[in-house]
């Protein structure tokens, strides 16, 4: 048996989320809420475990037969885990028509994060299929889990539908990829020569190109994402939108830029193409939206189109850029999300509930403002670092093009983003009693703004971080 | 004592220490407000005794009162801060017009908190733009006046305010971006990668013509929606209409001057090859600013908008005068930074005044003031006579030294362009008589005459402008130097200018 | 004495300065603007001094002395002094017609609520002017130029109340300031090829000879100095400005319209002199321009009736003759009549300006046998006007004859139009003079109330007077005047050698024109019927339409502004609709249409090609409508369309 | 029979499962194409695993979990749909539409 | 021999696939695709994946088709039998899965030339070691993704009070 040491938070988590639906059945529903102060105990524990495995990585790296435990899948397991507590944070505070099944929640929770700490580290297509299921059942579920509202049943119904629909269709690439090459591993190099011009291999990838595109909302395959980021308890909308992202992309890195190389297979177009297509599509239908969380909804699809600059210079710099971002985009989405619930939680989420905030919290208005203004990719914040890092990779492999196109659209971006600073700042309130935040919600902001501007001011250390965790070990 | 990064962040303490005024308590805050303007306006007057004219050396760039220490060193950015002859003078003038500015704002009643902490956080980016020697730095200072203006504009802004400030803040943004990727271009391009301007500036002979070129044209889209050069400007006279008196005041007496000057400390230094390629456009495009922002401005009916398009005006004359890569054309360039800031800073004070009483600035609505409000009526005509160039006062050694410089190399437009001063003076007069002369409109019967707060606030910029007009040694002995030196730079480029 | 010539022009600068910001009160209580009266007059002693040492070869000439004013890119600007005969000659014109109008204006500006800004106005036009006269560098020429340009702006619109005034001082500046730009173009033009602007080193360079610039250079430069000229002393195209800026109160048209500002540009051609001798076109043009302007201007002011008007055409036509004078070679003919004009004519305006302040009008027609009511100036108006004709031996006479002598050794032809000029300028003066004060008054209320004006306005007069009469003499006694104003010395010889032997007859042709203009005014208008005068004006009613008309050059410069106006609007239209939309909302339209494009994309594709079937009926449940863009199959079509593209890609391979 | 007609038997399955996918109204019949399709794929597995490479054994331990896989998709996209059916009493795909694009 | 087994299992299956595809009555497809399994689990047979065969027989025909009868008899309302199962994007879909078809022609040659070599060995223990020795830990995912259906299914299937 291969050392299971390496999978010690995995196995953490899995265990907790067991532990916590268990434990529903014998908690009475007025204390469930300690349900979720367990969840977040076990994520911190897992991320604790995950410190030991940076601390010394003789003893915690090293590869299994179907995964692999390497810096890059250890970065990207603590963006999973931060994300995690950040989500848990929110949810405490989020109001909730009833607090039945909370067990089941923060359970299903943990069982996703686990599912995303195996997907980064996984080397083996069926380990990947495994992963990206696990994802996405829990995930279907806790879009659907409000059951109150008959919309959060739609939209998690439209969201299994395409889900289970992609991952038909990723198994039948699976199918085509063992046919092409005998094994569902990936960690033998794959021979290049034959299989750019092989038919079935070619398909097998692009098909589990659809399964993978669906999981990080890319172009083609991003329709479900403001239904079900709309459907879905504002925790979970935060959730999906940073973790199985950032997760499928690691897994993308990894597949598509070291065992397959696309340039080898002169898929660099097609891919260049698609980053491109997510942006402009990310971009220009959230100029329309006037709910919140639909505009963030198609943000964070513009922001998946960005990340993808880096997967299509595929070399090292590009990867650097896409992980430096994603620890980026990890605090300004959750901070943006953040501010959402605290105003969600009493006048809803259209953009009116937004009137005059800086009149009456200006605290709330300024973070706000500089957490929409870091997504747009204003210096002197973290999104700024992140574009510049992935607009330097774009521009040093030659992708002149698609800097440009990137560039044009984070100008268009900042139209729909001022269009919410315009109504916080510039229309006059309806209500005038300040907005009040729960003591979670409130440490949870503070962590992401000091994060956004401490990243954006002096981003050395996390650069440093960036480039040591880059390298992968096959 | 790093006396540069002490002027740039001044401001932002004061701005901090704002945060924590109670809202209410409008006068502590305006005190503070005020009170760090004037503090980094003090600092700049230090850094000047500390400057050192004389050391300009034909080296791409000799600073004076440098800071550099290493800030994101995986990318080689250094927080590098240094001044030479062309930056002093702009620092100075923008701690100056900040001042005044603030003086005049402290009219604002409503949300003088945000007003202040926004204001403050300008200038900080203002005063940064001029001192970053690192692209980083100089682009995040570049892009950190653009918030606060975007709010100063969306919140006390005139009726349109809104359009106004989303059209500022795209325009800008759409320029700047280009010029992220030309910064880019030239990082991996030189090796070893640098974003240091001293060390793009010596390595300038590495890039190729084609490349010069490209990238050239990345940060003139930048620097030209600043300028404003000929089709990117539309974006200044809404702006400027919009935009509260104090706003319009720093909009056009120092963000136009960070087109200018990125095109000389940038583009020119570190894009020869690029540089001169341009040269006969850009000479077409001075021409256009010149005569086009004249004509437009005399079919104005609105003082403040007929001001915005003389800044399209006189901004071309600086444009003429860096065509020419002549010692006297980059002196009047630089000089006609300082003047126009003076000039059209102390002109928008003045409309300010005018709209606070009357809530209008419709040129044809007054008439015969001149006895009603002498005091004024005097300060108004001197102003407006600067601008139209009369001798004696500062705008016309500037816009003197930008047509003397330009002639040599391009007759046929410094000729053409001379017909600007004949429009300028025409709308100018026409604004004075039709306000000032002729029979007093009854309406205005009740109008007061400036107040102290206005007179503290203008009358520095006037008898500056005077000054330089008489003695514009005070200036060009700073600037003189450095500029002539950067004239040597390519001795082998711009044959055809020669 | 000499060394303290630059305080000439900065005493009364400071003191229109201190006259402006002394005192608060502006009426005439405040005693301030005496101290502008006594500082003119130390400037006055001071430069007759400066001319007795000039005169005398006491003092050392040319006096030049500089201090740096400022450098540029290698070059260097200096402010400095630089007085030669011509200068001295200027200064004491200069001073002593300012001096007297401010005594003069004592009286004549008593009642006005702004009495003490007047006199600051006053004091800074003198401060400019004399800066003018004394710059050794061009461009300190040109700066007090424009200062010179603003003060008659301000002066001409003192009375701003009323739009006429104001409307004129705009007209004088914005006309001025057009010729201005050739001036301005001039000096670039200059710098680019001498490399200085200093009057002391730039001779050098035109006399080194073809190589060191290009041929046309001098004589474009010089063109390009003669628009600057004809725009300030209202020559020819650019003359239109100076009939208007009558609007201003008298005693300024007195100083400024008559003797001293318009005189600036005969002396920018003088001072400048070497460039036209390195250019015998430009010089010939000035020539032509100054004739052309003689002409004309005599002829508009036959047809004027406004007292002032006439006076204004008679000072462009005097000044054509100077610049006539210039252009044919006679340097020296040409500033003398610049000094006895200066002298004449301030008289005659003053003059008028105590027959205004007795009858309160400008028109000639109100008028008639004032010479009972207003004796003295009746008596001082003859004089000037046998003055300004060409009275034998009187000032006038003297130095037109020196004029039209250079003249006919320049090209018979142009005397003998100069000759009828001259005829004109006395015919034109001496209806003038009949109108106003001989023949029967045609208003009687206002020859009741009319009245000799106090002496503080008549001694000035009485002192011009003395000098019309003997300024000539003692001028032209033994050459005092030939010896000290002259372009180099050799000139100064072949000058007086050509007097010597000129045919006999050519002297009295002048005064032949002088008597048969005295005639045919007094016929038209000294016996007080005038029956003949006005049955000749309906004869030739065309003629007198056109010179009403002023030749259209006012209609013309209407004409040009409007045009200017109207490409203007077209412009910001342009501005404002074409690049705006294209730019800005053009980019905001883009992105809403792209916008649309997908969201219709999405509708249209997504919706099923065959769309035809009608909504299913269902019983309960919500009859939403089928077009909501949520329909969960369509998103499931495009993941498929995705796929089957790829398919598509790959069979390309 | 060679491997190419296991292969277009398991093309035109998968190809009448995505036709059933993308054609059928009612939300079951869509989830059967899914199902059609996932057992196209097992084909494909167990007949690569036959033909092409007879050694191992990998290509039925996949199909194994893609059929273990399949079952815990069913069984959640079943109780959504009585979910829904519960709340709407309808299963019928246009009309599920509450949320617009 | 193999060749009429393999023919006649094939037509099972893709005519009860089309059947579950085109018929109007959800009842009858449910049925049809219970069938169209049973002709996939004969396929694995003829195949020589015995475990497969008997694991497909189990879990797909006698779990999932049942539990797809009960869900539509459950949802099901007569009035429903006669309205068109076919939607009305049929069109595009037909035009997507012929294009797919293509380019899955393409492979279909290229790897269609392989013949039977070795004889079928049986599967199930080498299966059993495999999974609880390399593929430990996906049998463990397996086990966690089961739980989390699980759990779903409890969580939307339980009665909810409604929300006065």
């Amino acid at each position: 048996m291969e050392n299971l040491r390496l999978l010690i938070p995995e196995i953490v988590l899995s265990a907790m989320a067991l532990l916590l639906m268990l434990a529903e059945l014998f908690i009475p529903r007025r204390h469930s809420r300690i349900l979720l102060h367990l969840a977040l105990l076990a994520s911190a524990a897992a991320l604790g475990t995950l410190g030991l495995a940076a601390s010394n990585p003789a003893v915690y790296q090293g590869a299994g037969s179907l995964w692999v435990v390497d810096p890059m899948s250890l970065f990207f397991k603590v963006i999973v885990l931060a994300a995690t507590i950040l989500v848990l944070m929110l949810a405490v505070d989020a109001r909730r028509d009833d607090d039945a099944h909370l067990g089941s929640f923060a359970g299903l929770i943990l069982l996703a994060s686990a599912g995303m700490m195996l997907l980064v580290s996984a080397v083996d297509l069926l380990m990947v299929f495994l992963s990206l299921e696990l994802i996405s059942i829990s995930s279907f579920i806790l879009v659907g889990f409000e059951r109150g509202d008959i919309k959060s049943a739609e939209g998690a119904l439209k969201y299994y539908l395409i889900g289970a629909f992609s991952s038909a269709l990723m198994v039948f690439g699976i199918s085509l990829f063992y046919g092409a090459t005998g094994t569902t591993h990936l960690l033998k190099p794959v021979p290049q020569f034959g299989y750019a011009s092989s038919a079935l291999f070619l398909l097998s990838t692009l098909m589990m190109l659809a399964g993978f595109g669906f999981k990080i909302s890319m172009a083609p395959f991003h329709l479900w994402v403001p239904d079900a980021y709309e459907a879905a308890p504002t925790p979970i909308t935060t959730f999906l939108s940073i973790a199985p992202k950032a997760a499928g992309l690691a897994m993308m890195l990894r597949v598509f830029t070291k065992l397959i190389p696309h340039p080898a297979l002169e898929m660099t177009a097609l891919f260049s193409f698609l980053a491109m297509l997510t942006m402009t599509v990310g971009n220009l239908t959230a100029i329309r939206q006037n709910n919140i969380k639909r505009l963030l909804a198609y943000s964070s699809i513009a922001q998946a189109g960005y990340m993808l600059i880096g997967f299509v210079t595929a070399d090292a710099f590009g990867r650097e850029g896409v992980l430096l971002y994603a620890l980026a985009y990890l605090f300004m989405n959750a901070g943006a999300f953040a501010v959402a619930i605290a105003i969600g939680n009493e006048e809803g989420y259209e953009l009116e509930a937004y009137d005059g905030l800086a009149q009456r919290s200006l605290g709330l208005a300024v973070v706000m403002a500089f957490f929409l203004l870091s997504l747009a990719g204003i210096p002197p914040l973290a999104g700024f670092v992140g574009k510049f890092y992935l607009f330097g990779a774009a521009v040093q492999s030659g992708f002149y093009g698609l800097a440009v196109v990137a560039v044009l659209n984070s100008v268009v971006s900042v139209y729909y983003y001022m269009r919410v600073t315009y109504h916080m700042f510039f229309l006059p309130p309806r209500a005038t009693a300040p907005a009040q935040m729960g003591l979670y919600l409130y440490s949870g902001l503070a962590l992401a703004a000091v994060a956004v501007i401490l990243i954006g001011v002096y981003p050395e250390p996390f650069l440093s971080v960036v480039k040591s965790s880059a390298e992968m070990i096959p | 004592m790093p006396i540069l990064s002490l002027t740039t962040f001044l401001p932002l303490l004061g701005g901090i220490l704002i945060l924590f005024i109670p809202k209410e308590r409008k006068d502590a805050i305006r005190w503070v407000g005020v009170g760090s303007t004037v503090a980094a306006f003090l600092a700049s007057v230090y850094a000047l005794t500390l400057f050192d004219p004389g050391l300009a050396s034909p080296a791409p760039l000799t600073l004076q009162m440098v800071e550099k220490l290493s800030w994101i060193p995986s990318f080689g950015i250094h927080y590098f801060m240094g001044v030479d002859g062309l930056s002093l003078p702009i620092v100075l003038l923008t701690t100056l017009l900040s001042m005044a500015a603030a003086i005049y704002s402290m009219n604002i009643e409503e949300r003088v908190k945000e007003y202040y902490f926004w204001f403050l956080l300008l200038e900080v980016g203002m005063t940064g733009v001029f001192c970053a020697l690192d692209m980083f730095l100089f682009y995040v200072f570049w892009e950190i006046t653009l918030v606060p203006m975007y709010f100063l504009i969306g919140i006390w802004g005139g009726p349109k305010k809104e359009y106004a400030a989303i059209k500022f803040f795209l325009f800008t943004l759409f320029g700047s971006v280009f010029m992220l990727l030309g910064m880019l271009a030239l990082y991996f391009a030189s090796n070893p990668h640098t974003f240091d301007m001293v060390e793009l500036a010596r390595s300038h002979a590495v890039f190729g013509r084609e490349f010069q070129i490209i990238v050239f044209l990345a940060f003139y889209l930048g620097f030209a929606v600043k300028v404003p050069a000929f089709p990117f400007h539309t974006w200044l006279p809404l702006a400027h209409v919009e935009a509260p008196t104090g706003v319009s005041v720093l909009l056009a007496g120092v963000l136009l001057k960070m087109g200018v000057y990125g095109l000389l400390r940038v583009c020119y230094v570190i894009l020869p090859a690029g540089f001169e390629w341009f040269l006969p456009f850009l000479v077409i495009i001075a021409f256009i600013n010149i005569v086009y922002g004249a004509l437009c401005a005399m079919a104005q009916t609105d003082m403040k908008k007929m001001v915005a398009y003389s800044s399209i005006n006189h901004m071309g004359y600086a444009l003429l005068g860096m065509a020419a890569i002549s010692p006297t054309g980059f002196n009047g360039a630089a000089m006609q930074m300082i003047t126009h800031g003076l000039i059209t800073g102390a002109l928008f004070i003045l409309v300010g005044v005018i709209y606070d009483r009357a809530h209008t600035r419709d040129i044809s609505a007054f008439g015969g003031l001149g006895a009603k409000v002498p005091v004024y009526a005097g300060i108004m005509s001197l102003t407006c006579f600067a601008s139209l160039g009369l001798p004696g006062l500062a705008g016309f050694v500037s816009e003197f030294l930008c047509f003397l410089g330009a002639f040599p190399a391009w007759k046929l437009y410094t000729a053409l362009s001379v017909s600007g001063i004949l429009i300028t003076a025409a709308f100018f007069l026409r604004m004075l008589q039709k306000v000032f002369m002729g029979p007093l409109n009854e309406k205005w019967a009740g109008l007061g005459d400036m107040n102290a707060r206005e007179l503290v606030s203008v009358l520095p910029l006037t008898v500056l402008t005077i000054f330089l007009g008489l003695w514009p040694r005070l200036i060009l002995d700073i600037m003189n130097p450095t500029l002539t030196a950067m004239t040597k730079l390519f001795p082998s480029l711009f044959q055809s200018v020669r | 004495m000499i060394k303290h010539v630059h305080w000439i022009a900065l005493l009364p600068l400071i003191a229109s300065v201190v006259i402006l910001l002394g005192s608060r009160d502006n009426t005439e209580k405040s005693r301030l603007p005496l101290l502008g009266v006594a500082v003119m007059g130390w400037c006055l002693l001071h430069s007759l001094l400066i001319l007795a040492g000039v005169l005398s070869g006491r003092a050392e000439v040319p006096f030049y002395r500089t201090l740096p004013w400022f450098e540029f890119g290698g070059f260097e600007m200096t402010l400095g002094v630089l007085i030669d005969g011509t200068a001295a000659f200027m200064l004491v014109v200069v001073t002593l017609v300012s001096f007297l109008v401010q005594v003069y204006s004592l009286g004549y500006m008593h009642a006005d609520p702004r009495f003490k800004r007047y006199f600051a106005y006053l004091s800074f036009f003198s401060a400019s002017m004399l800066g003018l006269v004394i710059s050794s560098n061009l461009m300190a020429l040109f700066a007090c130029w424009e200062l010179v340009g603003v003060s008659s702006y301000l002066l001409i619109g003192f009375w701003f109340e009323g739009d006429a005034p104001a409307y004129a001082g705009k007209k004088a500046f914005i006309t001025t300031k057009l010729g201005d730009l050739g001036f301005f173009v001039g000096l670039l033009l200059l710098f680019a090829y001498a490399q200085t602007f200093d009057l002391k080193m730039l001779p050098l360079h035109f006399q080194m000879g073809p190589g060191h610039m290009p041929a046309w250079v001098p004589t474009a430069v010089g063109v390009l100095l003669l628009c600057g000229a004809a725009g300030k002393s209202a020559q020819v195209p650019l003359f239109v400005w100076l009939p208007d800026a009558m609007e201003g109160p008298t005693p300024v048209s007195a100083l400024i319209h008559a003797a001293t500002m318009v005189a600036a540009g005969v002396y920018l051609v003088a001072r400048t002199y070497f460039i036209y001798q390195a250019a015998p076109m430009a010089l010939e043009a000035v020539a032509w321009v100054g004739l052309i302007t003689a002409a004309l201007a005599a002829t508009m002011a036959v047809a004027a009736y406004d007292i002032k008007r006439v006076l204004a055409f008679s000072t462009v036509s005097q000044l054509g003759f100077m610049m006539l004078g210039l252009g044919v070679g006679g340097y020296t003919s040409g500033l003398f009549h610049l000094t006895t004009h200066g002298c004449f004519k301030a008289l005659l305006f003053l003059c008028a300006g105590s027959v205004i302040h007795a009858v309160h009008t400008n028109d000639m027609r109100q008028m008639g046998g004032l010479s009972k009511k207003m004796p003295e100036t009746f008596i001082t108006m003859l004089i000037g006007a046998f003055a300004i004709a060409g009275f034998p031996f009187l000032s006038g006479w003297f130095s037109k004859e020196a004029i039209l002598h250079d003249v006919y050794r320049f090209s018979p032809a142009m005397w003998c139009a100069a000759l009828a000029t001259a005829a004109l300028t006395a015919f034109y003066m001496f209806r003038l003079v009949f109108l106003t004060f001989l023949g029967i008054s045609r208003d009687h209320p206002r020859w009741e109330h009319a009245g000799e004006s106090p002496p503080v306005m008549t001694v000035p007069l009485w002192i011009l007077a003395a000098l019309s009469i003997f300024a000539g003499l003692a001028l032209e006694h033994n050459g005092i005047f030939a010896g000290a104003v002259c372009f180099g010395p050799a000139a100064a010889a072949e000058g007086a050698e050509a007097v010597a032997h000129a045919p006999n007859w050519l002297a009295w042709g002048a005064v032949g024109a002088f008597a048969l203009g005295l005639a045919a005014a007094w016929r038209l208008y000294g016996t007080g019927d005038l029956s003949l005068a006005s049955s000749l004006k309906r004869s030739l009613a065309g003629v007198f339409d056109i010179l009403e008309d002023r030749y259209g050059f006012d209609r013309f410069f209407l004409a040009l502004v409007r045009a200017s106006d109207s490409l203007a609007a077209a412009l910001y239209w342009f501005d404002s609709n074409i690049i705006d939309a294209i730019f800005v909302d053009g980019w905001a339209l883009a992105t809403r249409a792209l916008a649309e494009v997908q969201r219709f994309f999405d509708d249209f594709f997504v919706d099923g090609a065959v769309d035809g079937v009608g909504a299913l009926t269902r019983d309960g449940g919500l009859g939403l409508s089928r077009l909501m863009a949520g329909k969960v199959q369509e998103y499931l079509l495009f993941v498929a369309l995705a796929v089957s593209l790829f398919a598509t890609f790959i069979m390309t391979r | 029979m060679t491997l190419a007609h296991y292969l277009a038997l398991s093309a035109a399955l998968f190809l009448i499962g995505l036709f059933g996918a993308l054609t059928r109204r009612n939300i079951i019949g869509i989830l059967m194409g899914i199902e059609l399709m996932f057992n196209a794929a097992n084909i494909n597995l167990a007949a690569f695993n036959r033909f092409l490479h007879p050694e191992g054994i990998v290509g039925s331990a996949v199909a194994l979990f893609v059929i273990a896989v399949a079952a815990a998709e069913i069984v959640v996209g079943l109780a959504l749909v009585l979910a829904i059916y519960r709340s709407q009493n309808t299963v019928y795909a246009e009309d599920i539409s509450l949320l617009k694009g | 021999m193999s060749a009429l087994v393999f023919y006649s299992l094939s037509a099972v299956v893709l005519i009860s696939a089309l059947g579950v595809v085109l018929l109007k009555n959800t009842l009858h497809s449910a049925l049809l695709l219970g069938l169209c399994l049973a002709g996939v689990a004969g396929v694995f047979a003829s195949l020589g994946a015995d475990f497969l065969f008997s694991s497909q027989l189990l879990i797909y025909v006698g779990g999932i088709a049942v539990l797809l009868l009960f869900v539509v008899m459950l949802s099901g309302r007569s009035s429903e039998l006669k309205l068109r199962q076919v939607n009305d994007q049929w069109l595009a879909a037909l035009l997507i899965c012929a294009v797919t078809f293509l380019g899955m022609r393409r492979y279909i040659f290229e790897a269609g030339t392989a013949v039977l070599t070795a004889s079928p060995q049986p599967t199930t223990a080498a299966l059993g070691k495999l999974l609880l020795g390399e593929y430990a830990v996906p049998f463990e995912a397996v086990s966690l993704i089961l739980i989390a259906a699980l759990v779903g299914a409890v969580v939307f299937s339980k009665a909810r009070e409604r929300k006065p």
